[in-house]
């Protein structure tokens, strides 16, 4: 497909993230009669396992402020997080007919005991959950372990899509992912060296459309938008240069993204779906695929806080990506009722105050969609910054 | 001469005052002149109507007015206004130009309740505001004192008769409410349930405060602010004294119009001098530098 | 109709529920003398301590070894119990920590750096956090944080979760080749060389325990049930969890399943007359235990088994560590064998068999605000209980630590309401779905929802 | 002929209602007074006021229930119940198909479902937070300044109601606010505060069996507009009785009836067996 402007992809990327239905999934499944499509929460998942299998790997971002509970409510009760009672809404509101099957890895408690909800009430559906190690020591024998447990999904994704995965096909799915990361990679360059040229909900949208669209097409997408964004001009603004850091699984919304940049915020680095950028560097494309991707999840994975890593604690990390991108402050934008996060918060809000960064805490649902509150706390934060 | 007004579009009232820039460059500036009134749904026609009563009340006339500064949840929406900041920003300002040795503000409004620290100069160091429940809130007291049936002015002093305030422990609004009946239902004094009120709104201000970072020189502004049950409470809490300004009420439209003579001294233009449109919203809006 | 009990504050008559046996006393020593050992190791550095976690905890290893494990688990809960667990809360939440995490961890904290502990006596700083975190993602971070706070070194004992039927060989070999790990760290902490046989002793002391407290249990299948399964069994929990690798853990529950068979053999129960028979799922609301107690007991209604109680391990259904194959019996504890680590489905099927097996008449479920491994999808259970099998069941909200969370008058409401409709139904023979898998029949069709 | 009473002491108002078998049971009077700070004055008062209506002396009154919050402070009374038990057999009373009772007060909502008899089946109620309690109404009402009685209607009227983001009794003030900035109508607004609220409450009540007839109880069954607004989220009509505040003081004084006479006891059970074998 051609693109007449770069303004028009991010259009269409609004879209595509806004609609339930799944758009773009529909069109592969019309394309590939009895394909299947798996879908996953938008931490990481080994999306070139289910690719190399046939099978189309969706990212879920709940449903937004675009359905109402009602169901979900019954089954999950207060104190837990949005984007777990939306995806159960959308399976109770058939919103997830389209989706084959649903894989969950050790993200939460919370994801966790919804993957087992689902199963219970969707027995016909593919659920399963993945353990992914959180013990990266050498004498762990921890890449063995974790190359077995792909072997296993790899099995169930099999007998789901009917067609093998050679090991030539994930080396191809692999190829594939590294180009997508790595484009995205650039993109995070280009908007941190120039933040007039790209804005953070532009980013965003069209990161977050690539959830729902075969990996092809996306990188058609970045590799277009990339060429055009190299040649558009912005006006600087008077702008703060943050790191926002929390949402690496529920997602904000557009609209209160939009009102942090509108505050006068640069965004200069994130962890929004975090699960599309995880390896820090390109997943070895020889030897045995397995073995590769699970020595890259080990080795050469970006820090998160659904993941101990004892190697990398997560608020130096944090500290260094603030130097490396030259920002002023964080933003903690977290998802309310979301554990890993607000325990992690802990030790970020230590670690910056001991490095005298400036950071303000702010909680979101991404079924939200007045921001009022959260609007005028970024105002306050960006002029303690600015006013003298 | 320059006056500049700082208008403070709130939930419930709009407050506006008129400062008077230092005549000499030691002394500083001075409130001529008030006004207030209910905000309603015209937020703009609300803020005009404070300021033009503010006018009066400093005997000026509108041409007087050379800069206009907003704050409060309807900042925005001011179509006069030369620039607008949040109230959480004003209100430092505003507190710290009457308490300069001020290091904390604790505003305890109908909804929400904030604690700020501050820097030198009021600027804002770290601020909290209730994030999860308004049980901590002026309204909530409005609302229990409909129940018990005593009348909300009265209510700060019969608090003060407490002698063995019962606490409120639930975070939701509505459940404290069903404690408070609880408590009724158990045959406890009035007084007893009133001092529990203002214990637990003090100790939830206590905790915004320490999360915010401090509990030293904590200046109270807000509509609670006038209530002596709250001073009270709050001092037994902190063990320190508590100030509370004459005006409570304007201290965020004092702040917005004290920052707003800045920017004027600072070379930037009006609106309602140049006659200039002003943005809809957002960065474009803002001034371009602020430093 | 029923007659209600006179309740309410300061009732007069509240039947007599709790047994105070030689078990009470015994388990009292043997819980000083834990505690006891903890400030020996604060004061003297001997023995060495390690923290660890209740749920799957790998206590044989660190016996053969003579350390003592410090569970921050039981300080928070004894913490609550005493009413003193809000100071250390806030002061967590003053460091950060939100108001939706779990009170566990930041009770725990708070009194860490508030320098308070329940009992008064001193806790030992750690020369190795070892965090066997079975399924509760929480612990992960509650032990990063003890090991940043603390400046004790940490061991993620990486247990996969129980995600397949039957744990794999390759989860097993996973956790026997950390096992390994720790004993190289656990020799360089203690100086001592690892001795097998000591090992070997220390399971095959947990065999026995085990072998007892299952044993414990099935007594609750007698009516009346001779003890509580959800308040009294917190008594035996303490030793099972502090002594369960020592032979002071088997001689306290020679003990234990000796008087409380002789309860059975005198056909003495929890109350004079048992009216209601419930299991209850979800941990207790400590800093309210006592009222939740007084709550179900005045209404003369025992817990016959609960899924709190196998937090530590589920040995009912018999499992045992078996002394011959140490290290893998261990790790099949962790991965299989424990509340924590096993998912939702395995649970209701543990809570349907408790149902059947003790003949209950209903299910509690508890929900706590703080343990999202328990309480999410909780509303999901109910509906299974309820709709598929036609178990009467009573939810109810409120914490395991935050006493912010427990509406007393409200979870009295709801707990009165529960019995009056259980207690109609056995005055008049009728209506509440009663509780066997028949039930799934015909009184699931009058269940249907408009949807 | 037999007297009975029940006393619903509510956390704002006090129901009581005087109940005859006299040719049949029915009510012989009622009364509601504020219950205020003193809780037991309040039971009293309402008790005296019912007497009189029903023009008989409180010592003629064979048997009294209380139920509702305060009602362990009921001096006067013979037993208590929960409120939960009393709305189902109030609700079996004023409509005996009744299967589901969805009843809405200022602190409580909740779903009960009922037997063939009146008894409770399964019961849920609001959780921790009062999200979805008529108290949100209130709240509503008072940031608009419209009347607690006049918002119903004016909702009513709302043609494109506002999504309504937080059920949060005291943050939804601020969701209004914002939505009256923007120029939206109230009426819309209050329409859309309607549905936020059903939907909440609906799907709490999903945990218990929904199912045909449902009764509307409670105070809030008064508001016209909150029971379209159930209506509409369930796709079926409730029914509401005129009497629907007083359910709780009905099902009390029902079952102060039945244990006045043992006769009405077996009554019961022969009822509750025959319901069970017609199956």
């Amino acid at each position: 497909m051609t693109l007449a402007t770069i303004d028009s992809t991010f259009e269409r990327c609004t879209e595509i993230i806004g609609d339930l239905n799944f758009p773009e999934v529909r069109r592969w499944k019309d394309e590939h009669p009895g394909g299947k499509a798996v879908a996953h929460f938008p931490v990481y998942a080994p999306v070139e396992l289910i690719h190399a299998c046939g099978i189309l790997p969706v990212t879920l971002n709940g449903a937004g402020d675009r359905l109402d509970i009602q169901h979900a409510d019954a089954r999950f009760g207060s104190f837990i997080c949005s984007i777990v009672k939306t995806t159960l809404e959308m399976g109770m509101t058939d919103h997830l007919a389209i989706i084959d099957g649903m894989l969950f890895s050790t993200i939460c408690d919370s994801a966790r005991n919804l993957c087992y909800v689902l199963k219970r009430n969707y027995p016909h559906m593919y659920l399963d959950f993945m353990h992914l190690p959180h013990n990266p020591m050498p004498g762990s024998g921890v890449v063995p372990f974790l190359a077995a447990e792909y072997k296993r999904i790899q099995d169930e994704l099999e007998k789901l899509s009917g067609k093998k995965a050679t090991d030539e096909g994930l080396r191809k799915s692999i190829a594939l992912y590294n180009e997508n990361r790595s484009l995205l990679r650039d993109l995070y360059a280009l908007r941190a060296e120039k933040p007039e040229v790209l804005r953070t909900s532009e980013l965003y949208a069209l990161m977050r459309a690539g959830n729902f669209m075969p990996v092809e097409t996306h990188n058609l997408w970045l590799v277009e938008a990339l060429g055009e964004l190299r040649g558009r001009t912005g006006k600087p603004r008077d702008s703060i240069r943050v790191v926002v850091e929390g949402s690496f699984c529920e997602q904000p919304p557009l609209d209160l993204i939009r009102i942090i940049e509108d505050a006068g915020c640069y965004v200069v680095d994130d962890d929004f779906i975090v699960g599309r950028r995880w390896f820090t560097e390109d997943v070895p494309e020889t030897g045995d695929p397995l073995t590769a991707l699970a020595d890259s999840y080990v080795n050469r994975s970006v820090y998160s806080s659904v993941r101990h890593d004892a190697r990398k604690p997560r608020q130096k990390e944090l500290v260094k990506k603030v130097h490396a991108r030259n920002a002023r402050a964080v933003i903690m934008l977290i998802a309310k009722f979301c554990e890993p996060a607000l325990f992690d918060y802990v030790l970020f809000k230590r670690e910056l105050e001991a490095q005298g960064i400036p950071h303000l805490l702010l909680e979101f649902e991404e079924k939200a969609f007045t921001f009022e509150r959260l609007r005028t706390e970024v105002e306050t934060f960006v002029e303690s910054l600015l006013f003298e | 001469m320059q006056r500049v007004a700082g208008i403070d579009v709130g939930s419930g009232f709009t407050k506006a005052v008129i400062l008077d820039s230092p005549r000499t460059g030691d002394s500083r500036p001075v409130v001529l002149g008030r006004g207030r009134v209910r905000t309603g749904t015209d937020l703009d026609g609300a803020a005009a109507q404070a300021l033009d009563l503010a006018i009066q009340e400093a005997g000026l006339q509108r041409d007087d007015v050379g800069y206009v500064a907003t704050t409060g949840f309807g900042r925005n929406t001011v179509t006069f206004r030369d620039i607008q900041m949040t109230e959480i920003t004003s209100g430092a300002r505003g507190a710290h130009f009457l308490f300069p040795d001020a290091n904390a503000i604790l505003d305890i409004g109908s909804q929400s309740t904030r604690a700020v620290t501050l820097g030198t100069d009021g600027k804002v160091v770290h601020f909290k505001t209730n994030d999860k429940c308004a049980a901590g809130s002026g309204s909530f007291i409005v609302r229990a004192v409909k129940y018990l049936q005593i009348p909300i002015e009265t209510v700060g002093d019969v608090a003060l008769q407490a002698t063995n305030p019962q606490a409120i422990s639930s975070i939701c609004a509505v459940l404290a409410e069903s404690e408070i009946i609880n408590h009724v239902s158990a045959g406890i004094g009035i007084e007893d349930i009133v001092g529990g009120i203002y214990q637990s709104l003090a100790d939830r201000a206590s905790m915004l405060l320490k999360r915010a970072g401090t509990e030293i020189n904590v200046v109270l502004i807000g509509g609670v602010a006038v209530q002596k049950g709250m001073i009270k409470a709050l001092e037994t809490k902190l063990k320190a004294p508590v100030r509370v300004p004459l005006h409570p009420e304007f201290v965020c439209a004092l702040g917005a119009a004290l920052l707003g003579m800045k920017r004027l001294a600072a070379g930037a233009g009006s609106v309602l001098s140049a006659g200039l449109p002003v943005g809809s919203e957002g960065a474009s809006n803002r001034p371009s530098s602020l430093a | 109709m029923t007659e209600k009990p006179a309740a309410g504050k300061g009732a007069a008559e509240k039947p007599k529920s709790e047994y105070r046996g030689q078990i009470h006393k015994l388990q009292k020593d043997l819980m000083t003398r834990w505690y006891q050992r903890l400030e020996e190791s604060a004061l003297t550095g001997n023995p060495k301590s390690v923290s660890l976690l209740i749920s799957g905890a790998c206590v044989e290893l660190l016996e053969s070894f003579d350390v003592v494990p410090i569970y921050p688990e039981v300080n928070a809960l004894q913490l609550a119990i005493r009413h003193e667990s809000l100071e250390p809360i806030l002061y967590a939440e003053q460091m950060g920590y939100a108001s939706d995490n779990c009170a566990y961890v930041k009770a725990d904290v708070g009194a860490m750096m508030l320098r308070v502990t329940p009992t008064g006596t001193k806790m030992p700083t750690p020369a190795l956090a070892l965090c066997n975190f079975v399924g509760c993602n929480v612990y992960t971070k509650w032990f990063e944080h003890l090991s940043e706070f603390q400046q004790t070194p940490l061991y993620m004992l990486d247990t996969p979760f129980m995600r397949t039927d039957s744990p794999r060989k390759e989860d097993v070999a996973y956790i026997v080749q950390q096992l390994h790990e720790i004993v190289k760290i656990l020799e360089q902490i203690t100086g001592k060389k690892f001795d097998i046989d000591r090992f070997r002793h220390a399971v095959q002391c947990s065999r026995q325990v085990e072998e007892m407290w299952s044993r414990i249990k099935r007594l609750a299948q007698n009516v009346p049930a001779p003890f509580d399964a959800y308040f009294d069994a917190i008594t035996l929990m303490g030793p099972l969890y502090t002594y369960r690798a020592n032979p002071k853990g088997v001689e306290f529950f020679e003990v234990a399943l000796r008087e409380l068979q002789e309860k059975v053999d005198r056909k003495e129960g929890v109350y004079d007359q048992e009216r209601f028979r419930v299991v209850i799922e979800g941990p207790p609301p400590y800093p309210y235990f006592r009222s939740f107690r007084d709550m179900l007991s005045s209404w003369k209604a025992v817990s016959v088994a609960s899924t709190y109680s196998t937090v530590g391990g589920l040995w009912e259904f018999g499992f045992r560590h078996d002394a011959e194959n140490p290290f893998e019996a261990v790790a099949l504890h962790m991965l299989e064998q424990n509340l924590c680590n096993r998912n939702m489905l395995q649970r209701y099927e543990q809570i349907r068999r408790y149902v059947e097996e003790w003949k209950a008449d209903g299910l509690i479920i508890h929900f706590v605000k703080s343990c999202r491994l328990f309480s999410a999808g909780q509303g999901d259970m109910r509906d299974y209980f309820t709709r598929t099998l036609g178990i009467p069941t009573l939810y109810l909200e409120s914490d395991i630590e935050d006493p912010r969370y427990f509406g007393e008058a409200q979870i009295k409401n709801r707990v009165d309401a529960y019995f009056e409709a259980l207690g109609h139904a056995q005055a008049t023979g009728a209506a509440v779905a009663h509780a066997s898998s028949q039930a799934a029949g015909p009184s699931a069709q009058n269940l249907r929802v408009i949807d | 002929m037999r007297l009975a009473a029940g006393v619903d002491v509510g956390s704002t108002q006090t129901k009581a209602i005087i109940m005859s078998d006299d040719g049949g049971i029915q009510i012989a009077g009622r009364a509601l007074v504020d219950t205020g700070a003193n809780v037991q004055k309040a039971a009293d008062n309402g008790f005296r006021q019912a007497c009189q209506v029903a023009g008989v002396s409180p010592q003629d009154v064979g048997y009294v229930v209380g139920t509702g919050y305060g009602r362990y402070k009921i001096t006067f009374g013979n037993t208590q119940m929960t409120e939960i038990s009393c709305h189902a057999r109030g609700a079996h009373f004023l409509y005996p198909n009744t299967r589901t009772v969805i009843d809405m007060g200022g602190q409580d909502a909740k779903a009960i479902s009922v037997g063939a008899s009146g008894e409770v089946l399964d019961f849920v109620m609001n959780d921790k937070c009062a999200a979805g309690t008529g108290r949100f109404l209130s709240n509503a009402a008072d940031v608009m300044g419209v009347t607690l009685d006049g918002i119903g209607p004016l909702s009513q009227k709302g043609k494109n109601p506002v999504k309504i983001t937080t059920v949060c009794t005291v943050f939804v003030e601020s969701d209004i606010l914002s939505y009256l900035s923007l120029g939206k109508k109230p009426e819309d607004i209050l329409s859309g505060v309607h549905l936020a609220i059903a939907k909440r409450t609906i799907s709490l009540a999903r945990r218990v069996p929904i199912e045909q007839a449902i009764t509307m109880t409670g105070g809030v069954s008064r508001n016209i507009g909150m029971v379209r607004a159930l209506e509409e989220v369930l796709g079926t009509e409730l029914q509401v009785s005129p009497e629907a505040h007083y359910t709780g003081a009905i099902g009390a004084a029902i079952f102060a009836l039945e244990k006045l006479g043992q006769s009405f006891e077996s009554d019961v059970r022969r009822t509750a067996n025959a319901t069970r074998s017609g199956d």
